[in-house]
């Protein structure tokens, strides 16, 4: 059970996403579309067919494949709704930064292959972006690291002491900014538009289309819930089952599912009332919560918790 | 005694090397790079042999009763032997395609062979004379290399660099001489011994000048300003062995002065050194992205690198300071790691450059693109190369970045806050520089390899000779086996680290690192095997459930204009105007746009968009000094103003100030 | 000994009076009455070495008298002044400063002489002046050659350095033979200098370049010659 | 003792058949010959008096270790610009710009020049080795003014007035110094200096004093010590290039030869610190004005006199340090730069007259229009400035380590600061001499060259020196090792 927990990020993403998108429609108003629509077009997309750019070289062809794995391969690595698994020794959470970091690369690549300008434009804004934000989450991670004694995610999460440490609260405020700006959302980028002027996200894909798209999309998905589920584990592990016993996964399944829908919440809520900042506003958002990162690492050397 | 033979084996086939181009410049030029080839290989069985910690007296000859040339190796110089020898054989390897039609062929096979023979000549030498002899040489035969195709602008990058280093050697002088005043002893052991008669201040004063004098050689800001202009002017397969090992030799000073000889000095000096290695990451990585020239940015990606190598060094010795040994030893590991990973990928992407710039006779990325199609080879290995840079696992540099995040989290463990803040805060330095790395090779690879061909000569690119993609090939292949295999690695290197720390790491396992003190490792092995088979798998069940794969081939999205053509690509300005923008006030870039109008202000002909990033510490260090002293100089002119009376005038005021001051 | 006393006040006189010579030097304003007071000056040197050639009936020194005599008071003084009238020089003097003040700077000179050597050599018997008198000849000879303009007045202001370097041997050594042969052999070898220095100087009327306000080849620009 | 007289008798024979023929080649050979003689039989004078020293002529010339040492400087130079003459002057013969008569001349002049030189370092009798430079000067000077255009008569005029005024002032202090040795030894006073060094230590110390002020300044200027260096840049840059390497290598160390055994005397009577001090002032100050005027030049021939001058300074460093490894430094020093030094001057005379100018920013890609004497041209600027693995880094290593065993921090930092500026001036202007494209059409001029005799012969010693420059850069002969020493021992006493 523990080794295949990975499964649950790979098959709920969408729903979460769908979750976001249908608060989301409410909180506009709207009716909205069913949760389950991510599955839908996921579904869809894998049966049409794809249009090519004769531009584009292998890389436009691997990449999707690179980023669906690099992600895969993250989720293997987050313990889930327990922190015993055997795959925790292949790699701490720096580990995971990085291992998220080679689907960002290659999907650059790829947006830059065939030779558009919304592509160059998508990953290089892209760039901007994860430069901001790789040294917020570095911090927050640090000081939940320094506090567990480890950067092992799975030692991190069973640390109950450190809930709700001041430090921690600047952390986690500054790990959710961070959130919101890699997984490409309002104020940051917009995840439903195709305006070239200020997509980011889409941009990138936009030379995508069938199953590419589709492994392309459902790699996002994942990624979002697994950002999800590193905030759960690193701040609110409470809940979180420390070995293989059922009564206790269960419990642990139902707290991680209530975490993720109020995270869904917050989302959906910081999406509907913020509006998109422009490119070059982006980086006053992403330095103040850097200096929130850097407020909770001083707190942490002064009161030392 | 095997071990000396091997030794001597290896120094006659580089001199022989030396030679014979000399004596038949044309038809004998490929044994300048077949003798190397073997040699290096030699040298790497002898560093192997210093690497299992047998110090060894190779040899001693007097130059005076005062001076000898003392040649000594121990795992130190071992580890820095085996990565020149490494690079050396690849780097020869490629130079036989590489220089086949070069202008003076004969005089490049000299200086390439003596130039790797300075470099080993100082990571062996065993005391102060040999050591800035063999030091020296190598500044004068790389100079000479810079300088090689004699063009004006390579000749001014060549004299900045060698003014750098000599002012650098000073400083080393200096270090030296201080030492040898305050120990009486000229050779590196003797000064070791009697490292403890030497006064706190003095070994300060150490410190600071060989942290100058080493740094200068080594790269960091803001000594680096040679390095950018001195590095793309030599010849690719040199720019590579410079970048690759001999900015290295400045790090194996820095080592064999301040963490051999020294000793564990105050929590200050190891702080010092990280603040050091992270403003040289940072600001290196940040002047790299806005490059547009291939070898430039490398170039200034080697600086960042050295920083990083320092993150560890400095992480290392603050913990030395603090007692905890096994965790310094870890720091030094993170640092060695570094060391020799740099040593990889920045010799196998100066020698992909190497093949671009062959290829494209252009060193402008703007006039590249598409080349991925052209000199597919080569696009490859120069991948493999830039995954290895931006530290993406199942690569190298990612371990030795892992390891160097450990280091700078174990230093919170130290005893001053100092050390408590700036090493968290300097790995989110390294952090931020992971992230410009990446956007740096996505910038590279990207405008100059994919897309389409923006000038006429990426258009009839073609892919270079074998031997040129055997030397890349060689170094991707080490870059993969010391990314997934760290555990060996580590072994190999494990006795120098005790002998700097006095402490072991023991990795345990062939493909993981573990560390016991934190309860955390990472297996590169496992997660190379997983994703693998996962790719696999993915392949396998899109296959499955997406049936069969239907492709249109068309052209990209144009939005509806007739037409993509190459120069409507996004260029490699473009590509890095936003991070320019958020970092102004570090680039003081200035912006120039002038529109010209067909008709104002309705119809524009044409708008031409400039923007130039001032090069802070030319502009407001350098230059200032250099203008006083030249002012200074203008001014002592007026003595030789050609007046005899005025000479005259000078002996006897002279003899009158003498009578005054000294009857 | 009380001869000796005597002897030593004779020769502080005529030793005082080449120093007088010297200074003379400065405030004339003609050539020719430079090239005058050089012959005084030789002559005076020749009244020094006569008169312990006399006291002491000493060969060497009557040779020695005679020649100074010969060169220094006769042969170099008849040359300088067909010079003077050969070459149509203005027959001013033409100093860079005024006489006032090189006036001063020779007193200061002397002054320094005085005080340095006060507690250095002290020479008995022969006279208690003419050692620092003779360095300060030589000194205010120098000031003479660089503040002086025309290449004549320099050989004459080199001339006086070579007289009081003569006056320095003899007050020392009170005319050890050694030092008036070393003397005489000096002279030739200035007679030799002068003889290259006219060369030379015709050489420049040939560039028709006056020599001693020539500055052809200095640091402050590039050199002419290239 | 005969074999001494035959050493000094054979530059003026040369010289008297060089004047007496009529035939250029005649001349030529007739020089080379009596160069080739002449180092011939320094080699058994100098080998015989390394065991004691010789006196001959009543003790007025004598050989000791030191002037042994001397004596081969000046011979190994005297025999390289002997032969360079040959390829440069007969490129000036066949340039039109000079005919036979005055080549004869020419050579006469320069053996009679090497003659002096000769007899003033084998002179004991200082009074002697006074007259010996005076001549120096006399003959020199009209070397100087050899092309005898405006610039090169006057540089010798303000040569010769210069020097003699400041070598009235060395007379001075001669006659101090033999009054000084009167007053020990009742009476009749001495000029011998091996007498006045037994008596040194008797003699009034303000007497010694005053006399070595007065020496200083008199042979300073021939050495060339700033701030009465005046003549000298003048002089090198105007002079023909051979005699300004006979200058530099050679005239220059005889002048300093006298200072040092002034300064022996002066250590007897006042200590080592006196002299020491003194020496050590001027050579700080003419490195650093050295070091200015290299760094914003013009004209190559003046910036290499410039360096001759930061050099005496180094060497008169050395001394004023002293201890047995500042002398020996001091010493090895002297050596060294008298190879470097007239090399530089060689190939410096090549490229002048392939470019027939000597300023610097007229001199384009020197390296593309003469391969092999500018790359040899190119490593003697580095080797000059102190560079390893050339000889004079060794000596110049060797000063800064007697400078730090004595603790003369302050020495040590000017010097290290004087000597970084001055290899920034030097490799700048070198740099741009050698690189970039050439600016007069070339084609392998140098190869085309080659086949003819004399450019052999020049490019032959050019690239002997540059080989000796290399080698004495990593390894000190056992017989220099050993002279070296006899010297140090000779200066410093047992």
């Amino acid at each position: 059970m523990e080794n295949i927990q990975f499964i649950i990020i790979i098959f709920f993403s969408p729903l979460i996403q769908g979750i976001i998108k249908k608060l989301k429609a409410n909180f506009q108003g709207r009716v909205g579309s069913s949760i389950f629509q991510p599955y839908y077009d996921l579904m869809r997309l894998f049966k049409k067919e794809m249009v090519v750019s004769h531009v584009t070289s292998w890389i436009f062809r691997v990449a999707p494949y690179i980023v669906f794995v690099s992600t895969t391969m993250a989720a293997i690595m987050v313990p889930v709704i327990t922190t015993k698994s055997t795959y925790s020794i292949t790699g701490d959470i720096i580990v995971l930064i990085y291992v998220f970091a080679i689907g960002k690369f290659f999907m650059a690549l790829a947006a830059l292959d065939a030779g558009t300008a919304f592509g160059g434009e998508g990953s290089s804004r892209e760039m901007m972006v994860s430069i901001l934000v790789e040294p917020m989450i570095m911090l927050c991670i640090f000081t939940t690291a320094i506090a567990a004694g480890s950067t092992n995610l799975a030692v991190i999460a069973e640390q109950h002491n450190t809930i709700l440490t001041p430090s921690h609260m600047l952390a986690f405020f500054a790990f959710m900014i961070a959130i919101v700006a890699d997984t490409g959302r309002i104020p940051v980028d917009n995840p439903d538009t195709h305006l070239e002027l200020t997509m980011i996200h889409e941009g990138m894909l936009l030379e995508y289309s069938g199953r590419y798209l589709a492994l392309m999309e459902w790699a996002h998905y994942m990624k979002q819930m697994l950002l999800f589920t590193i905030v759960v584990d690193m701040f609110f592990p409470l809940g979180i089952a420390y070995n293989g016993g059922m009564s206790e996964i269960a419990v642990s399944f139902a707290a991680y599912g209530i975490k993720m829908i109020f995270l869904a919440c917050v989302m959906s809520i910081v999406e509907s009332t913020r509006a998109k900042l422009r490119v070059f506003e982006l980086p006053s958002l992403l330095g103040g919560s850097f200096a929130l990162a850097v407020l909770s690492l001083l707190t942490l050397i002064m009161i030392g918790r | 005694m095997t071990s000396m033979y091997i030794y001597y084996f290896g120094l006659l086939l580089f001199i022989a090397g030396a030679i014979i181009p000399l004596i038949y410049p044309q038809k004998m030029k490929r044994f300048a790079y077949i003798f190397p080839t073997v040699g290096a290989c030699a040298f790497a069985a002898f560093g192997m042999y210093l690497l299992f910690d047998h110090p060894l007296d190779i040899s001693a000859v007097s130059i005076t009763p005062l001076l000898g040339f003392v040649f000594r190796g121990d795992a130190i110089s071992g580890f820095f032997i085996l990565l020149i020898s490494i690079l050396t054989f690849s780097v020869s390897v490629y130079s036989m395609g590489y220089t086949k039609n070069m202008a003076n062929k004969g005089v490049m096979g000299v200086l390439f062979n003596t130039f790797i023979l300075s470099m080993y000549a100082v990571i062996l030498s065993g005391n102060v004379i040999t050591f800035l002899i063999s030091w020296e040489t190598m500044s004068i035969i790389s100079y000479l290399l810079v300088t090689f195709d004699r063009e004006e602008e390579s000749a001014s990058a060549g004299l900045l660099y060698a003014i750098m280093t000599h002012v650098g050697t000073a400083f080393i002088l200096t270090a030296f001489l201080l030492l040898y005043k305050y120990t009486g002893h000229m050779d590196f052991a003797g000064i070791k011994e009697a490292t403890n008669d030497i006064p706190a201040g003095i070994k300060t004063i150490v410190f600071v000048f060989a942290v100058i004098g080493f740094g200068t050689k080594a790269g960091i800001v803001p000594l680096h300003t040679w390095l950018p202009r001195a590095h793309p002017a030599a010849p690719s397969n040199i720019s590579s062995l410079m970048s690759g090992v001999m900015i290295k030799t400045g790090i194996y000073g820095i080592l064999r002065i301040v963490v051999d000889i020294l000793g564990v000095g105050p929590e200050w000096w190891g702080i010092a050194i990280i603040v050091i290695g992270a403003m040289s990451a940072v600001l290196g990585i940040l002047y790299a992205l806005t490059e547009n020239d291939m070898k430039r940015f490398l170039a200034y990606s080697s600086i960042e690198n050295i920083g990083i190598i320092l993150l560890g060094i400095g992480a290392s010795m603050v913990l030395a300071s603090n007692g905890l040994h096994t965790l310094s030893a870890i720091a030094m590991t993170a640092g060695l790691y570094h060391t020799l990973n740099h040593t990889l990928f920045k010799g196998l992407l100066f020698l992909g450059a190497g093949s671009v710039v062959h290829a494209t006779h252009s060193k402008n990325m703007e006039e590249m693109g598409g080349l991925i199609k052209l000199m597919p080879y080569t696009a490859f290995f120069f991948l493999i190369g830039s995954v290895s840079i931006c530290a993406l696992p199942l690569f190298n540099g990612f371990v030795s970045e892992w390891l160097t995040f450990q280091a700078l989290l174990f230093d919170f463990k130290s005893a001053s806050a100092v050390a408590k803040l700036i090493a968290p805060m300097s790995g989110a330095a390294l952090a931020f520089t992971g992230a410009m790395a990446i956007a740096c090779f996505v910038k590279v690879f990207g405008i100059s390899f994919l897309g389409m061909p923006r000038s006429q000569h990426a258009e009839n690119a073609k892919e270079t000779s074998t031997s040129m993609l055997a030397g890349m090939g060689f170094l991707s292949l080490f870059c993969l086996l010391t990314g997934i295999f760290p555990g060996h690695t580590i072994k190999l290197f494990s006795s120098s680290v005790f002998l700097l720390t006095g402490a072991d790491y023991s990795s345990s396992g062939m493909g993981i690192l573990s560390m016991r003190e934190i309860s955390s490792s990472i297996s590169p092995l496992s997660l190379f095997i997983v994703m693998i088979s996962l790719f696999i798998a993915a392949v396998f069940l899109v296959r499955i459930f997406g049936g069969k794969r239907k492709i249109t081939y068309g052209n990209s999205w144009d939005s509806g204009i007739p037409s993509l053509t190459s120069r409507m690509q996004y260029t490699a300005t473009a590509f890095t105007n936003p991070i320019r923008v958020t970092f102004k006030k570090i680039y003081l870039s200035k912006r120039h746009t002038k529109v010209s109008y067909a008709l104002k202000p309705y119809f524009a002909k044409a708008i031409e968009y400039r923007d130039d990033i001032t090069p802070f510490f030319e502009k407001y260090i350098y230059q200032p000094v250099t203008d006083f002293i030249h002012s200074l100089a203008g001014k002592v002119k007026h003595l030789q103003s050609g007046d005899l009376h005025l000479y005259l005038g000078y002996i006897l005021a002279t003899l009158i100030l003498l009578l005054i001051f000294w009857s | 000994m009380e001869k000796s006393f005597d002897l030593s006040l004779v020769n502080d006189f005529i030793s005082v009076g080449i120093l007088l010579t010297a200074i003379a030097l400065n405030t004339l304003e003609r050539l020719e009455s430079c090239v005058k007071a050089y012959t005084y000056n030789s002559w005076l040197l020749f009244l020094l070495i006569l008169v312990p050639a006399v006291t002491t009936n000493n060969p060497h020194l009557y040779v020695a008298a005679s020649l100074t005599l010969a060169t220094k008071g006769i042969v170099i003084p008849l040359f300088l002044r067909k010079i003077v009238y050969q070459q149509k020089l203005v027959h001013q003097v033409q100093p860079y400063i005024s006489n006032l003040l090189s006036l001063t700077l020779s007193g200061i000179l002397i002054t320094i002489v005085y005080a340095s050597l006060s507690k250095g050599i002290s020479v008995t018997g022969f006279s208690n002046h003419a050692l620092k008198i003779s360095i300060a000849v030589i000194l205010i000879g120098l000031l003479i050659m660089i503040t002086r303009r025309k290449a004549i007045t320099m050989v004459v202001g080199l001339l006086f350095m070579e007289n009081g370097l003569f006056l320095t041997g003899f007050s020392l050594t009170s005319g050890m033979p050694v030092i008036i042969e070393l003397g005489i052999l000096f002279d030739v070898l200035m007679c030799v200098i002068i003889l290259g220095v006219f060369i030379i100087q015709i050489r420049h009327k040939f560039y028709s370049v006056d020599l001693d306000k020539s500055t052809t080849i200095h640091d402050q620009l590039t050199t002419l010659k290239g | 003792m005969s074999g001494i007289l035959l050493l000094l008798f054979i530059p003026i024979i040369t010289a008297i058949l060089c004047y007496s023929s009529y035939n250029r080649r005649e001349i030529e050979y007739i020089n080379l010959i009596g160069a080739a003689i002449m180092a011939i039989v320094s080699i058994f004078v100098i080998s015989a008096s390394l065991s004691a020293p010789i006196f001959f002529f009543l003790g007025m010339f004598f050989i000791d270790a030191l002037s042994a040492y001397i004596l081969s400087i000046v011979i190994i130079v005297s025999v390289a610009v002997a032969i360079y003459s040959v390829n440069y002057m007969g490129r000036e013969f066949e340039n039109r710009l000079i005919n036979v008569k005055e080549i004869r001349h020419f050579y006469a002049l320069l053996h009679l020049f090497i003659f002096t030189m000769l007899l003033a370092v084998v002179s004991n009798n200082i009074a002697i080795f006074w007259m010996a430079i005076e001549s120096t000067t006399i003959v020199s000077s009209l070397l100087v003014g050899f092309d005898k255009d405006k610039a090169s008569v006057e540089a010798s005029w303000k040569y010769i007035i210069l020097c003699t005024v400041s070598l009235i002032f060395g007379l001075l202090g001669i006659f101090i110094i033999y009054y000084a040795s009167s007053t020990v030894l009742v009476g009749d006073g001495t000029l011998n200096w091996t007498e006045l060094r037994e008596i040194a230590h008797d003699m009034p110390p303000e007497t010694l004093k005053l006399a070595f002020l007065f020496i200083l300044v008199g042979y300073g200027a021939k050495a060339g010590f700033a701030p009465i260096h005046n003549w000298l840049p003048d002089a090198y840059s105007q002079a023909p290039t051979p005699v300004s390497a006979l200058l530099t290598g050679a005239l220059s160390k005889c002048a300093f030869l006298g200072i040092i055994r002034f300064a022996i005397l002066g250590n007897e009577c006042l200590g080592v610190s006196y002299c020491g001090n003194l020496l050590m002032l001027f050579g700080l100050v003419s490195m650093g004005v050295a070091s200015a005027f290299i760094l914003v030049q013009h004209n190559f021939k003046r910036l290499l006199a410039y360096s001759s001058i930061e050099h005496i300074g180094i060497m008169a460093i050395g001394m004023g340090i002293g201890g047995f490894w500042g002398i020996y430094g001091s010493l090895l020093h002297m050596l060294n730069h008298a190879i470097v030094k007239p090399l530089l001057f060689f190939t410096v005379g090549e490229v002048k007259s392939k470019y027939h100018t000597t300023l610097i920013d007229k001199v384009k890609g020197a390296m593309f229009v003469l391969p092999v004497t500018s790359t040899i041209m190119l490593l003697a600027a580095l080797a000059i400035t102190g560079t390893p693995p050339f000889s004079i880094f060794l000596s110049e290593f060797t000063i800064l380590k007697a400078a730090v065993d004595a603790g003369n921090w302050v020495t040590f930092s000017l010097f290290i600061i004087f000597a970084a500026i001055i290899f920034a001036g030097f490799l700048r202007n070198f740099g741009s001499m050698v690189f970039g494209k050439p600016n007069i059409d070339h084609d392998g001029q140098e190869k085309k060259e080659i086949v003819k005799k004399r450019n052999k012969m020049g490019l032959g010693i050019i690239v002997v020196m540059a080989v000796i420059m290399l080698v004495l850069g990593l390894h000190i002969p056992g017989f220099l090792d050993e002279i070296l020493k006899s010297s140090v021992k000779i200066i410093a006493g047992e």
